[in-house]
């Protein structure tokens, strides 16, 4: 029995990977250079007090993080963006769930509804911040005159702390929905009718039962992947607060994002936003991994 | 003669319709106030918002005084060479690394890919600096180039279309090499048309973000001629003057359309494309 | 004629292109060898500033920027170390004094000084005043010399608010985008913000300001409003009274289109004191290098803030002149006479003071500091005087912070 | 629940402009098995789908019971069904898959939430008896061992009783099985085919079974309805159809290889003009023109060239299929008419075919099948009745199984 | 190109810890059509794809037309492929899905680009002359008319001929098909069958073809592989294979249903004892301590309960399955043994099954087939010789088809 040459065989490995290699080139260099680089001299700049326009500056070893821990807007801005994730990703996902399923079984208006729930994320948000600041204008806002209207009191929406939060949050959950929908939509699509008449003849309606038994369960990785997604998104969220509320009033609306921008570029303390920056990106990193691995035991595939 | 009985059913999709309906209405608010202001000379903005406009041939006017305000023609001529410009250098950098990652064997695969999705997390805020010191050492700022290159690599485009590249049958890659394609040809002329709704998909995604994004714009542009849509409204948008804002309602709807546009256009594949790539 | 010099002009508030455009245009007409070509504009004297600061880390800064005046100490500070920003001084003694003393009054030439020296052309200038919905007003039976005091100003907003169909009043202190309007209450109670290294606005006239902010929201119920917002409802006929920048007239006036009745009326005297009030605007720096552009820079300084630019701007906005000769008749004497409420803030002249910037980059983040703490005070989470402490605390902490 | 009997009377299903289901009068008796068999797209599942109520008939009734279920959502109906992609629930183990159809029927709304199920009293014994009732079943379905796994991890087979136990642990009263084995392989379909039809009959409930594998529907069956295109051409125990076609559409689609149909003309007197030689013809067919004569393959009878003179015909070989146990010949008549026989036991062993590939072929005048232009089946010659009552004696043994 | 013929001297490949093919040897002569065939899992497809290049084998040579093919991409191998899947391009019509490989062939690598191409010159009269051949071919594959439909327009049988012009178009010298008719429904298969042999025959390619359809084997190929494994069990000719098994996995895998195994010990004297009867035993039994004795259910003979006493058995019908042309009779010996018997043709005309269901049954034992304790086939008793004889006729009348 002859071996085949090692060499032949492996000068035919070598070509594939050599083709996988030039394949992924581009890609793999402008990784290096666009994320992997920048990142690191992100990560370098969180040890030092560098600050935009200076000549002089120095390593200040764990200084930067240290300040985090003693600086209570940035840890108030850690709160505000878990408050932020906490309501408009539950509120994106739920509300995507639901107009999924009406959405579903429609059969001539699907494609018009899908294009409205989804129109607000193709829209630049920078246009709209300015209709919705007036629609939640404490005082002449219409959403106002008809709350008015219901007999509930006046809602300062943008101008309260209290709210003003929670009514970014809001809009934030407008801005996802269309996402998260057309994404449960297309994971709806994915469950076999068969499933489905099974069910019916087992005994499930086509209620509650068959939603909590097959459907939810067999949708399961794709509300990972849109929770996932949309969380990301959510920490992300930095237009609506640029535009709406400056981070104000009274700081409530500072998320860390928003924070990181106020202190590389309002304040120019670059070495405390690097460092900023590295926690949010732990943050994230941390947040979707639980989610994963949480998400993980549940799903049944 | 059918005597099914047809009720349950049509309530069912009553209810259904005037939930949805109901929901539309309150996501369409806004666009309805944005499209009621666009007709209205600046007196009328402010007293009855959602009263019908008195004269709706104002419309023309605030469209022209939107022109005339800003170079708006070159604001959405500049959003359609980056988005266009983006997309098509995203899809040449990503296609061939998907395609790799989903059909190739070679070291360092994996690794690849988890840094790629590792990316995914990663928001522009937070390289942009270095970046931005890089672009400037090479007098690159205010520029199509600026505005494109630090988003050419898409991570999520790479993701995306791996997974929809996996479920290409290998037979058919195989039986391609048997006749004689090379490996580029395979990806180009068999894989990537087969990945249209994937790509559709990736595009919406792409157009959306890049079209709208207002934060590396602001960063990098500081001619007018440079400015992205968003960026323009935003020179446009009275800031310390208070707000004229029929032409600027009018000037909104300009930018907001194309993208519309665009999701109308490519919605079925769009929708197709996630669906075929499962996400799962 | 020489080669044609294209200047690099960086100007902030993109709606201030109104005025700009034709400033460049006139100013082209004259010197056929100057081409004026304006950056983008930034969004704020903020935002410009950080612009600014960048384009020096990248050596890519522009012949000319409108620098806010309360900047202009930073700016000065940042450039000057760099070689990168021209001193005026010379170049004005340079046309003569009597040319100088026709043009521009003392006080004005003083908002573009930084420690004694010359450094910008005060280009824009702005004092709060006050605007009034006449009908508003009559229907609960006050006039405009009501609003010549606080409390005229807070019993006339109570009564609007009482009546149901109107807020009374709004002066939008803490959702300001930067502490003008809070330097004018310190400013005007005859305190200032800080003298020397401490910060000087503990005593007298930080408590009239901040009690009266108090009183403000417990007597007439003021709404919390930014800016934006109290314009929107002023112009909606909504809002009885608003406290803001003459820059607005023109916009204000534009916006009502005769729904109703606008008036102006003097920044109400002070409590207690001798009523200083800062100077908004912004005052044209030179940080051109190259000689041929500087010389080019100086003589659009010289137009944009002689008598027929100031015209221009003013005209475009509602901003006070900052040239002597812009008053006469042949300029805007007439119009003035016409338009009684653009006259408003020229009236305020005499009690105008600069504008004043922190030391060091720590303005902007004092500002997002104190604000929440007026906030605070106006909401009634904290009382005045626990709030001026910790007004003052945070104050002397960030400016030393960074000093 | 006792087994019930299905009546369905004019039954038409229209998709669009297309006719699904034409007129369709049917009735399946109770306990019984029945197949319905016919090409893809007859309409057997609309037609399955339609009794478990998953679509409204355009027309018709149908009453199971004796009562009309019009309007009557599936899930009231009382029906089990085994889907061909068995459809069982992936993120649920067998037990779980098993037990569900139980506790949505015998536990109310609030006892089968979750949480709350657990603590109201009484559910744990339900769940407790309805998880005895499914082991017990699993050991009938020889899946015991199995009912921890998810069906991601079982094989066709399994799946395949997996189904099947998810199907019939409620007792139903109508089970409807949509072409059950078609996912399984050969060896695997056989097996089955064995299990599923003990298990009916041990159970006695009556069954509507769709399939488009013929041997599937001869060997199970208790009775078999062939559809073409919307329409019931015959129903009827599977040898009796298989033998006794009345539409040389039912013939053709039964028997592999496909019945041989050679051109026919009336000559009168009792007798058909078959490619120049004489057949006795049904009384019937004076009336036709012309008409089709169906030869089984293994009907049709080889002889050497000089062989046999009783064949008529001469025929060329062109080709012989060998699978070992039997062996198939095709052959060509000398005008060029195609015939197709089959070889098996002796006359395979006792075939040896000759060099120059010239043979003699014919047929048993009564073993063929006539049918006149239309296609329907003329009544057959008396010696086919004699066939008939041997048919019978096989029915008996196939009866004899149970 | 001429055909070629294919070496393989020690074949081995592991996939980690897996052996899944273990020194195979196999010769392909020139122009053949030869079956690899076995179960699922046993490594024909990988054998296949070694021979495509696809794989890298982990020991052993493959020479094609006396040449190692070591190292040789798949592109430069001039082989053609068919795969189950098809693996049509499925954006392409059928036209351009058959002009590719002749495009790739003929055409250099500009000018096959797609704007570009259409402008250099000649380019046009060679897409042509393609295009041409294209069409010949597919007047022979009859599918003319659906050359510009795409992949998803076609059926099954459509896409399979598809699949096999887009593989011989350009005339390769190894011609492999993996499970081509696997996806296809029964009756499409069996036509399809003769289409391809026919086919074959006509070009003359070498071609390998892998099933685990032992009728697609038994009908098609010139020689059968039978594959268990990892290993080459037998060779040969397909009917020498099915009546001559060499081992009892191979007795097994032939055949349905399957061969009936009973067990016998070898008792000396030339006699293996088996169940309580004599039978005479090869020579070589005497070595081994028990045997298995194989008999094929078409050889099983069955008769009344008081008929022919040369059947030593008594069982009992357990079930009996009819499939119209023949029946199936699943049978229980006194001892508990399970047979099948397979009645056809006059054997099934004969056959009535008594009221108790009890019959006579036994074979002749020149049918038998002996194994011994490892499995491998102890030489054949003398009588067993002459039947072999009878198979070779049907092998020369197989022969005659082309
Ligand atoms: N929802 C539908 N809309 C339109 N046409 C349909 C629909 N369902 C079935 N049909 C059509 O009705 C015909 C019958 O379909 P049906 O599924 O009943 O066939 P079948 O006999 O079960 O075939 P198969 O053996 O292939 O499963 C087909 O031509 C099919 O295309
Ligand atoms: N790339 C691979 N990695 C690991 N194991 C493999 C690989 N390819 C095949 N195998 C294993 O090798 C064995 C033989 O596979 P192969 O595909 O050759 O079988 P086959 O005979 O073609 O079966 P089938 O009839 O099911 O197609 C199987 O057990 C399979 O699991
Ligand atoms: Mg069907
Ligand atoms: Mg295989």
């Amino acid at each position: 029995m002859t071996a085949i040459s090692p060499t032949l065989r492996r000068r035919s490995e070598q070509a594939e990977a050599l083709r996988g290699f030039a394949l992924a080139a581009p890609a793999i260099l402008l990784l290096a250079l666009l994320v992997v680089a920048p990142l690191l001299v992100v990560f370098g700049l969180s040890f030092t007090d560098y600050s935009l326009g200076a000549r002089h500056w120095a390593f200040t070893g764990l200084g930067n993080y240290a300040r985090i821990l003693g600086d209570p807007r940035a840890l108030g801005a850690v709160g505000h963006t878990l408050v932020y994730v906490l309501v408009a990703v539950p509120l994106s996902v739920l509300l995507g769930l639901m107009l999924a399923l009406l959405i579903q079984e429609r059969v001539r208006l699907r494609r018009a509804y899908e294009v409205v729930f989804f129109l607000p994320a193709t829209s630049t948000f920078i246009a709209m911040a300015i209709v919705w600041q007036f629609l939640l204008h404490g005082r002449i806002g219409p959403i106002n005159a008809w709350l008015a209207w219901l007999g509930v009191g006046r809602i300062d929406f943008l101008t309260d702390p209290a709210t003003a939060l929670p009514t970014l949050a809001a809009i934030g959950a407008w801005q996802l929905v269309g996402q998260t929908t057309v994404l449960f939509l297309a994971g709806l699509a994915g469950v076999p009718a068969d499933i489905h008449d099974a069910a019916a003849l087992d005994g499930m309606g086509r209620g509650w039962d068959r939603f909590l038994r097959v459907t939810l369960p067999l949708l399961g990785p794709t509300v990972l992947f849109v929770v996932v997604t949309t969380t990301i998104t959510a920490f992300q969220a930095f237009d609506s607060i640029a535009a709406l509320t400056r981070g104000g009033p009274a700081g409530s609306t500072e998320t860390l994002l928003y924070k990181i921008y106020l202190e590389a570029y309002q304040y120019t303390a670059m070495g405390y936003a690097a460092a900023l920056s590295i926690l949010f990106l732990a943050a994230i990193a941390l947040f979707s991994l639980v989610q994963i691995v949480l998400a993980d035991k549940r799903i049944h595939y | 003669m059918a005597p099914a009985n047809p009720l349950p059913r049509l309530t069912r999709s009553i209810g259904a319709n005037a939930v949805l309906l109901g929901l539309a209405g309150l996501v369409l608010l806004p666009y309805a106030w944005m499209a009621l202001t666009a007709m209205r000379a600046p007196s009328e903005i402010f007293s009855d918002p959602f009263g019908l406009p008195h004269d709706p041939g104002i419309l023309v006017d605030n469209i022209r005084r939107a022109f005339a305000a800003v170079p708006m023609a070159r604001f959405l001529l500049n959003g359609l060479v980056v988005t266009a410009g983006l997309l098509m250098l995203q899809l040449a950098v990503a296609v061939p690394c998907a395609y790799a990652l989903a059909k190739l064997r070679f070291a360092g695969k994996s690794a690849l890919f988890a840094l790629i999705v590792a990316a995914l997390c990663v928001p522009i805020q937070v390289p942009m600096l270095p970046i931005y010191i890089v672009l400037a050492s090479l007098k690159a700022l205010d520029s199509y180039f600026a505005l494109i290159f630090p988003f050419v690599l898409s991570p999520f485009a790479i993701f995306l279309l791996r997974q929809q590249f996996r479920a290409f049958p290998d037979e058919i890659i195989q039986a391609a090499r048997l006749d004689g394609f090379s490996e580029v040809e395979i990806m180009l002329r068999l894989v990537v048309p087969s990945a249209r709704p994937a790509i559709a998909a990736f595009a919406v995604f792409s157009i959306t973000a890049h079209w709208n994004d207002l934060y590396w714009p602001l960063i990098v542009v500081s001619s007018e001629t440079m400015a992205t849509p968003p960026l323009g409204l935003m020179f446009f948008r009275d800031g310390d003057l208070g707000t004229d804002y029929g032409p600027l309602m009018a000037g909104a709807i300009l930018i907001v359309a194309p993208v519309m546009l665009v999701f109308l256009l490519a919605q079925r594949q769009f929708i197709r494309g996630l669906t075929m790539t499962g996400l799962r | 004629a020489a080669e044609t010099v294209t200047l690099d002009v960086q100007y902030a508030w993109p709606s201030h292109k109104r005025f700009h455009e034709p400033l460049a245009e006139a100013f082209m007409k004259e010197h056929p060898d100057i081409k004026i070509r304006y950056l983008a504009p930034a969004a704020s004297y903020t935002d410009g500033q950080q612009r600014i600061l960048r384009s020096a880390v990248t050596g890519a800064l522009p012949d000319i920027w409108y620098s806010g005046y309360n900047y202009l100490g930073e700016l000065v500070r940042t450039l000057e170390p760099r070689g990168e920003i021209a001193e005026l001084g010379p170049l004005l003694a340079a046309e003569g004094a009597d040319w100088l003393k026709a043009n521009y009054a003392d006080t004005v030439l003083r908002l573009g000084q930084v420690d004694g020296r010359q450094w910008g052309m005060p280009l824009t200038s702005s004092t709060p005043i006050v605007y009034y919905n006449k009908d508003l007003l009559a229907s609960v039976g006050e006039s405009a010399d009501a609003l010549r005091t606080w409390d005229g100003i807070i019993g006339a907003a109570r009564k609007i608010t009482a009546s149901g169909s109107a807020d009374g009043m709004s002066y939008a202190v803490n959702e300001w985008g930067d502490d003008w309007l809070w330097q004018a209450l310190i400013l005007n109670a005859g305190g200032e913000m800080m003298s020397g290294e401490t910060v000087a606005f503990g005593g007298e006239s930080g408590r009239s300001a901040v009690s009266l902010i108090r009183r403000l929201v417990t007597e007439t119920h003021m709404p919390f409003l930014d800016e934006d917002q109290a314009i929107q409802q002023f112009a909606a006929g909504k809002l009885g009274i608003f406290i803001g920048s003459t820059a607005e007239v023109r916009v204000m006036g534009d916006a009502i289109g005769g729904k109703f009745g606008l008036g102006t009326a003097p920044y109400p005297a002070p409590v207690k004191g001798a009523g200083g009030l800062p100077v908004g605007g912004s005052a044209a720096v030179i940080l051109a290098q190259d000689p041929a552009k500087r010389k080019a820079a100086w003589e659009f300084l010289k137009f944009i803030t002689g008598p027929a630019g100031q015209k221009t701007v003013v005209l475009g906005s509602g901003y006070m002149p900052t040239n002597l000769q812009t008053v006469r008749s042949d300029y805007l004497g007439q119009f003035y006479a016409a338009h009684p409420d653009w006259t408003t803030s020229v009236g305020q002249w005499p009690i105008a003071r600069p504008w004043f910037g922190y030391p060091g980059a720590s303005g902007p983040r004092i500002w997002d500091e104190q604000k929440v703490v007026l906030s605070q005070i106006m909401r009634g989470e904290v009382t005045p005087e626990a709030g001026l402490a910790a007004l003052v605390e945070v104050t002397a902490r960030l400016a030393k912070a960074t000093n | 629940m006792m087994p019930a009997d299905v009546e369905i009377r004019g039954l038409s299903k229209r998709f669009g402009a297309a006719d699904v289901l034409r007129a369709v009068d049917l009735d399946v008796r109770s306990g019984e098995l029945l197949c319905l068999l016919g090409p893809s797209g007859c309409g057997k599942s609309t037609l399955l789908r339609i009794l478990a109520g998953f679509e409204e008939p355009s027309a018709g009734t149908v009453s199971i019971a004796g009562r009309s279920v019009a309007g009557v959502p599936p899930s009231e109906r009382d029906i089990a069904m085994v889907f061909q992609s068995f459809a069982l629930y992936p993120h649920m183990s067998v037990r779980a898959n098993m037990m569900t159809p139980l506790i949505m029927s015998r536990l109310p709304f609030w006892s089968r939430q979750p949480l709350l199920g657990t603590l109201l009293p009484g559910v744990r014994a339900a769940r407790r008896e309805i998880g005895l009732e499914v082991e017990r079943l699993a050991g009938q379905l020889r899946i015991e061992a199995l009912l921890d796994r998810k069906p991601a991890q079982l094989s066709g087979g399994q799946k395949q009783r997996v189904a099947i136990g998810r199907a019939i642990i409620r007792q139903p009263r109508l089970f409807l099985m949509d072409e059950p084995l078609s996912s399984l392989d050969a060896g695997l379909r056989s097996e089955m085919r064995g299990e599923l039809v003990a298990l009916q009959r041990r159970l006695g409930v009556t069954t509507v079974y769709v399939t488009h594998d013929q041997t599937e529907a001869m060997t199970m069956a208790d009775r078999i309805v062939v559809m073409m295109d919307g329409r019931v051409l015959q129903a009827g125990a599977p040898l009796a159809v298989f033998h006794e076609p009345q539409h040389v559409a039912v013939a053709r689609f039964l028997g592999t290889p496909a019945i041989n149909l050679l051109p026919g003309v009336p000559a009168g007197q009792g007798r058909i003009v078959c490619l120049g030689h004489c057949l006795p013809a049904p009384a019937a067919a004076e009336g036709s023109r012309s008409v089709s004569i169906g030869v089984r393959p293994e009907d049709v009878r080889i002889a050497a060239r000089d062989g046999d003179p009783a064949l008529p015909w001469r025929a060329a070989i062109g080709r012989i299929e060998q699978t070992g146990h039997e062996a198939l010949a095709y052959l060509t008549l000398e005008d060029g008419t195609g015939l197709v026989a089959r070889l098996a036991g002796e006359a395979l062993a006792r075939f040896a075919p000759p060099a120059d590939g010239i043979v003699r072929v014919g047929f048993d005048p009564r073993d063929a099948k006539i049918f006149g232009e239309d296609g329907v089946r003329l009544a057959p010659a008396p010696a086919a009745a004699a066939r008939l009552a041997l048919t019978a004696v096989g029915l008996t043994a196939r009866g004899g199984r149970a």
